[in-house]
């Protein structure tokens, strides 16, 4: 038996068949980092996650925590190689569903894996308080689970998580059913690691925002493989694909590099769009991007100066008759007919006063500062 | 803080998701339960003089007795559902109290050795009974004939389907039946095209139990119905016919039992689906 | 077919012997231990009377067939393995004429085949006895509540000794069982319980058995509707001829 | 599109949630359905011959076997527990094909007559039988012992609790046992803090329904254990003797299935938070 | 019977008890009409929706529909007035779990409430199939709803709701349960109102921007009581309470009316803020507020030029240091110590590009045309 207070890193490398799905990962997440997993419905997250917790045996590859093999499995070896079986991993996994014991109280849950792993109920109990102070529901410790509401729920059962020390903590969309409050006060929690920086993370995530604000590393998972990986400012301030663009809520621009170090791009219709930023290496008439947030366009009315955008092509700014009206969480999206691609978002207090509909004609305009351009590797997916 | 060491991982399943394993001693509390439930059966087979078998389960007397039975518990059941559903219903969208005491009831067959519940039948239905005094004045007599197998097999089966399907529907809630009626059908409707679908699990495992029951029913109905061949000499009465009479050996009563048992696990295979759908 | 056969037993009044004229169907409630038996009088009673037809007799304790008739069972003749429930069917109303005695049983000491704890009297099975093999021999007998337990009650109290059975079956069967499948070894039965073994049990007589003499008693039922035939019936029992086919099975004479 | 006419509207509920109603006629197959499990008894308790009760329930000799009932039906309800938890686990977590097959098994005693139930227990563990043969050489003798009355009850009686814990089990899943697991409980921990304490509620039906069988089993009983009073004659058993007995009437007989039936009521309502978790 | 193509308004007015709760209403909603309905949580919404469906019987008041009552209840009446049971109410409801019925396929579900009404089966089918086809489900039709995503079920619920051809629709948080994607199919949906105009629907919602964008009408439900009511631009452009505020996630800044059109308020610290905007009627030293939006507020980086914010009166401008950062859907959230009650969002490229932390030291600017001003009565909630 191995003690020590830093079990070491995640190391993980393997393929998983899942009926037709093949998942053909290697990841590494150092004790204390936090590596942020996105990807679209499908695309493997939660069977990276099951398998790295053992409760799906990969077709071939390893599992380790530091020195300790977690799971091996060779398949051109005829034996089944290790599995460590769940009791023994100490890995610790939060789904989006608390699945508090119902018929355990809140400290009751909290102190049941050290009460399972042999601690004495009293020792339990008060490190079980002691998380449960941590977590900000101390007062609530002799409480049922469903006199809890969904986001203290989540709350205990991450503190349930953590006081069975565990070597490795797997989030899989734990924000996902909850409210934005309840939300909000999770990610706080994360964000503050009340359980310090010793064990490796890994936090599947919808939202680009957690990666930014909560990770030190984001991947992104495509179809059963990682597409992009790095930074989370890295990943998103620069996204390498469309679909990382996407997912990261940003626009991507692409078009040729002109002269004067600004990207030139041309919606379906002829509208030309000039856009200029930070970063640069451009390379006039080289294919170039640019990367701009929908929330740092603003908008005026047009009023009746209609002028073809060809004609002025002042940087960062052009004009457009909407095509479509979304709302979003945070806001109203703009789509409009000469620039399909670029989503522009105004919050709901702007959409009020400049009344926008269908058909309205508006002026758009995004600060330099707000915007990134860089030219394009000669191939990209 | 401990990890583990490679001695104690054991060999891991084949890739695919790893099964919840319980204490792996447990098999033998659980091997012991097989062993009471189907040592006792295998004494019996390995017991029985096989020759005496062929002649005994083709003999005419078994056949019609088999028929009988399989008749006879087929409409108890069919009694059973049509009965039992609607009081699982009631019971299920009961006040608490009202709840308990009715399923305390549909529970009281189950305590009554078989006996006394053929007396309770004869006391109810008999010539001088409770009902059977005023229909035997209209001329009907119901002790003695198959449609008194048939009423003793459903008292004594009805408590197994309203029990299973009184589980059912409480765990299906009224969550559905509420949108069927916001849709516009009406409380028939509901029933038919809602409720039932959604508690057909349990109603198909309830009707398993209670054809079971049913198929295997002696007591009441030996009382109650008596003991004609054709009428209501059932499976179980020939057996223990043939095990009380003098002169035939013990045998043939095994060897009807056998048959009587093969009937019913058919039966319950044909059932199989039973459950399927629920989680593993 | 209830007036077919009236007039066929108005007609059949006046002769006696052969009675071509019975015709109908007959239904017999019978004890269990008259099981075998019945099914060879009704045979022969069947050739007798071809135009009788009996239906398959029902046999179940005296007790269960007695409510059953006092519940409106519908039966032509009933024949008891004890006088009591006779006495309960025509307390009952149920009868026309009196019942009548038609067979004895006494109990005899079943064993396993060849005897081989060399059982030979009551006494190797009283409280403290050993049988010849060295070992108290397991004893059952019926509860005293049923006849046959009455009657080997008084078998044990005549000769003297105190008898504890294992259990106190409750009937017949239950304690030929016991034995035949060896958790017994040795019980009070009815003389024709053995001789129904074929075998597998073997009787040891006991002295004075008399004492204790079963008396069977038959009777035909008041709500026959075949009353001829269930008279003729119940004279067939009480016959020469019927006579002779229960005792080819054990029973003693009335 | 039509529209509601006043004249269809009815009187409504007093304030509250209202509650979805099924069709009302409903209640009358409910209704007959309470009858035939009611009307039996209530006609038996009629026909009594109440001045033989007092008697009848106080002598020593009907307390003897009620307390002996009592005492072995609780004996065979632990049994059950024991080992019928254990296989329902198994059932719950085997591959359909192996749970169909067991399921199946555990289904057999309800179709077996009593009568071969007891036969098959003799064949068993009787003195010259499979397992018993090698028990009486060892100077163990099972038949004619409170102990064969056990055995008896837990082989009718354990189908009962291994179906409703099977279900119970199926319902709650495994998902907070794979939780338990991954927080470090070891399989044992996991099964008696996680796994028991969640089919509570179907533990309890089963464990009721599997008393109430115990409590009411006659036929292997009377078979197997033989019938000696203080050690192998339960309430059913001397209700039986009652019945048959020559010189007493059927009254006694009722008085004590009455006393049992009340006994059985009073178990029943005391485990009445049974099932009261489920939503209505 | 009456049958005519448009059932009429919803009228409501009533009391319910619920334990300690007490709603007590008054709603009008005509034909062709979306009320959004807003409110926290508890705050009465479903119960208010459950008593017009019917599923709940209200103490005393009434609910009608065009001429024709649903409920009546007049406690000083012994009797127990009109309650119309549910299948005779027609009245659409759908929750935030769609509850297909799981044991029939996707056009049976839609063809329900036609063949419960007596239509045939084949008509009834050929109904549902038009649904399906209106809400782009048509190539789905022969599924089990479990295999249908959570949005995919919830646009079946609201064809089988439409295809019952009810006389009202009521929605209660229809999108909760649905991820951003869906979310917005559904909101598509409900704005494009294929099912006509024909019938008054009531939409509660978390989400302002709901109301915004898909409600006629807004009201604020708050303890049981209707606390604000008018169109969405009304209540929301000027929230009358900082619940609302709150609610419309916009910044109410309340202080007082300076000579110049502006309003003065005063942080904790003593920091000012002096905004201008559109409205007005403001009365120099009389209580005034100030609503924006936290998305209109641009930021920069304040660079050394740390100055007194006192001193620099400049309208619409000024400068904080974040007390803290909060990730939200769509952006971070930054809080300042000096004004803790204004929120400032910033879109994630932003914030990475800032490199956002606590203690930054940020300029604010939130232009003229996004604040809306006006006066405050003498007395509020
Ligand atoms: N039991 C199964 N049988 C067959 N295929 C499966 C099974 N479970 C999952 N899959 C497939 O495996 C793939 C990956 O699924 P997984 O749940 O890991 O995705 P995910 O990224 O977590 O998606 P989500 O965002 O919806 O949670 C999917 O294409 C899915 O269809
Ligand atoms: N069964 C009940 N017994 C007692 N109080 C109840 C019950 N159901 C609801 N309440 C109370 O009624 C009030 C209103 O509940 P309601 O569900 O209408 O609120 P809501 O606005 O829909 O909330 P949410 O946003 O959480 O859905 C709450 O204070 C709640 O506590
Ligand atoms: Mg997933
Ligand atoms: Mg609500």
């Amino acid at each position: 038996m191995i003690a020590d207070s830093s079990p070491g890193a995640l190391s993980a490398e393997f393929t998983t068949v899942v009926g037709e799905f093949t998942l053909e990962v290697a990841v590494r997440v150092e004790s204390g980092e936090l590596l942020a997993v996105l990807g679209p419905n499908g695309s493997g997250k939660s069977t990276l996650l099951s398998t790295i917790a053992g409760l799906r045996a990969p077709n071939s590859g390893f599992v380790t925590i530091g020195e300790q093999q977690l799971t091996h499995r060779d398949p051109a070896v005829s034996g089944r190689g290790i599995q460590v079986p769940l009791e023994r991993r100490r890995v610790a996994m939060l789904g989006q569903q608390p699945l508090l014991f119902p018929h355990l109280s809140v400290v009751e849950n909290v102190a049941f894996g050290p009460r399972s792993q042999g601690v004495t109920a009293h020792a339990a109990r008060t490190a079980a308080m002691g998380w449960l102070e941590r977590v900000e529901l101390a007062d609530l410790a002799g409480r049922r689970p469903t006199e809890l509401s969904g986001g203290q729920q989540q709350r205990v059962a991450i503190a349930r998580a953590l006081a069975a020390d565990p070597v490795l903590l797997l989030l899989d969309e734990p924000f996902a059913a909850l409210d934005v409050q309840n939300a909000q006060s999770m990610r706080r929690l994360i964000a503050d690691r009340p359980w310090g920086t010793r064990i490796p993370m890994v936090l599947v995530t919808h939202d680009p925002l957690d990666a930014i604000v909560l990770a030190d590393r984001a991947a992104i998972l495509h179809d059963g493989r990682i597409v992009q990986h790095g930074t989370p400012g890295e990943v998103f301030g620069h996204p390498a694909t469309r679909f990382v663009a996407a997912l990261a809520g940003v626009n991507l621009v692409t078009g040729l590099g002109t002269i004067d170090g600004s990207v030139m791009a041309e919606g379906p219709r002829g509208d030309r769009l000039l856009l200029r930023g930070n970063g640069g290496g451009l390379l006039a008439g080289n294919a170039a991007s640019a990367v701009f947030g929908p929330g740092s366009v603003r908008v005026a009315p047009a009023g009746g100066e209609r002028i073809a955008a060809v004609d002025t092509l002042d940087p960062n700014r052009w004009v457009g008759t909407i095509a479509q009206l979304e709302p979003t969480p945070g806001g109203v999206r703009i789509v409009t007919n000469e620039h399909p691609d670029v989503a522009v978002d105004v919050p709901s207090a702007t959409a009020v006063t400049l009344d926008l509909a269908a058909g309205s004609h508006l002026a758009f305009e995004v600060p330099a500062s707000d915007v990134s351009v860089r030219s394009i590797p000669a191939v990209l997916p | 803080m401990t990890t583990v060491s490679p001695r104690e991982t054991h060999r891991g399943p084949a890739s695919g998701p790893a099964a919840v394993r319980f204490p792996l001693w447990l098999y033998l509390p659980a091997g012991i339960a097989v062993a009471v439930l189907v040592l006792p059966l295998a004494a019996l087979l390995l017991r029985l003089d096989w020759a005496q078998v062929p002649a005994a389960i083709t003999s005419p007397a078994a056949i019609q007795a088999l028929t009988l039975s399989l008749v006879t518990a087929a409409l108890a059941t069919a009694t059973c559902v049509l009965l039992g559903v609607p009081l699982a219903l009631v019971i299920a969208r009961s006040s608490r109290g009202v709840a308990a005491i009715l399923r305390t009831l549909a529970t009281l067959p189950l305590v009554l050795p078989p006996l006394v519940g053929g007396i309770a039948l004869l006391a109810l239905l008999g010539r001088s009974g409770l009902v059977g005094g005023a229909l035997s004045l209209a001329g009907i007599r119901i002790p003695f004939t198959t449609t008194a197998v048939v009423i003793a097999q459903t008292f004594v089966a009805l408590p197994f389907l309203v029990i299973a399907v009184e589980g059912s529907l409480r765990s299906v809630g009224t969550r559905y039946e509420t949108v069927s009626a916001g849709l516009g059908a009406g409380r028939f409707t509901t029933f038919r095209r809602v409720t039932l679908p959604l508690v057909a699990p349990g109603l198909l495992a309830g009707t398993v139990l209670c054809f079971a029951r049913a198929l295997g029913e002696f007591g009441a109905t030996a009382l109650f119905a008596g003991n004609a061949a054709g009428t209501t000499r059932t499976m179980p009465l020939a057996i223990y016919t043939a095990f009380n009479g003098a002169g035939v050996s013990e045998d043939i009563a095994i060897a009807l039992s056998l048959m009587l048992i093969l009937v019913a696990v058919g039966v319950l295979l044909l059932m199989r689906s039973w459950r399927e759908d629920a989680p593993r | 077919a209830a007036g077919a056969d009236g007039t066929g037993t108005d007609s059949s009044a006046a002769p006696t012997e052969t009675a071509p004229e019975l015709t109908g169907e007959l239904t017999i409630f019978a004890a269990a231990s008259l099981g075998a038996a019945f099914d060879e009088l009704a045979a022969e009673f069947e050739t007798l009377h071809p135009e009788v037809d009996v239906l398959p007799i029902s046999y179940d304790g005296s007790s269960v067939l007695a409510t059953q008739l006092i519940e409106g069972a519908h039966a032509d003749v009933f024949a008891s393995a004890d006088e009591k429930n006779m006495t309960k069917v025509v307390d009952a109303d149920l009868v026309t004429d009196s019942p009548v005695d038609f067979a004895t049983n006494v109990l005899e000491i079943a064993v396993a085949p060849e005897n081989p704890l060399g059982i030979d009297s009551l006494d190797d099975l009283a409280d403290g006895a050993t049988t010849s093999a060295g070992q108290p021999a397991i004893v059952v007998l019926c509860a005293p509540e049923v006849p046959c337990g009455a009657a080997a009650r008084t078998l044990i109290t005549n000769d003297g000794i105190m008898v504890t059975p294992a259990s106190e079956e409750q009937n017949v069967s239950a304690v030929l069982t016991k034995v035949r499948t060896g958790e017994a070894d040795a019980g009070l039965v009815y003389v024709t319980d053995i001789e129904g073994a074929s075998g597998d049990v073997d009787g040891i007589e006991i002295d004075g058995a008399e004492a204790a003499t079963n008396v069977y008693p038959i009777v035909s039922l008041a709500g026959s509707s075949n009353a001829s035939a269930s008279a003729a019936f119940v004279d067939f029992v009480a016959s020469d001829a019927g006579q002779r086919v229960l005792a080819s099975f054990g029973f003693g004479a009335p």
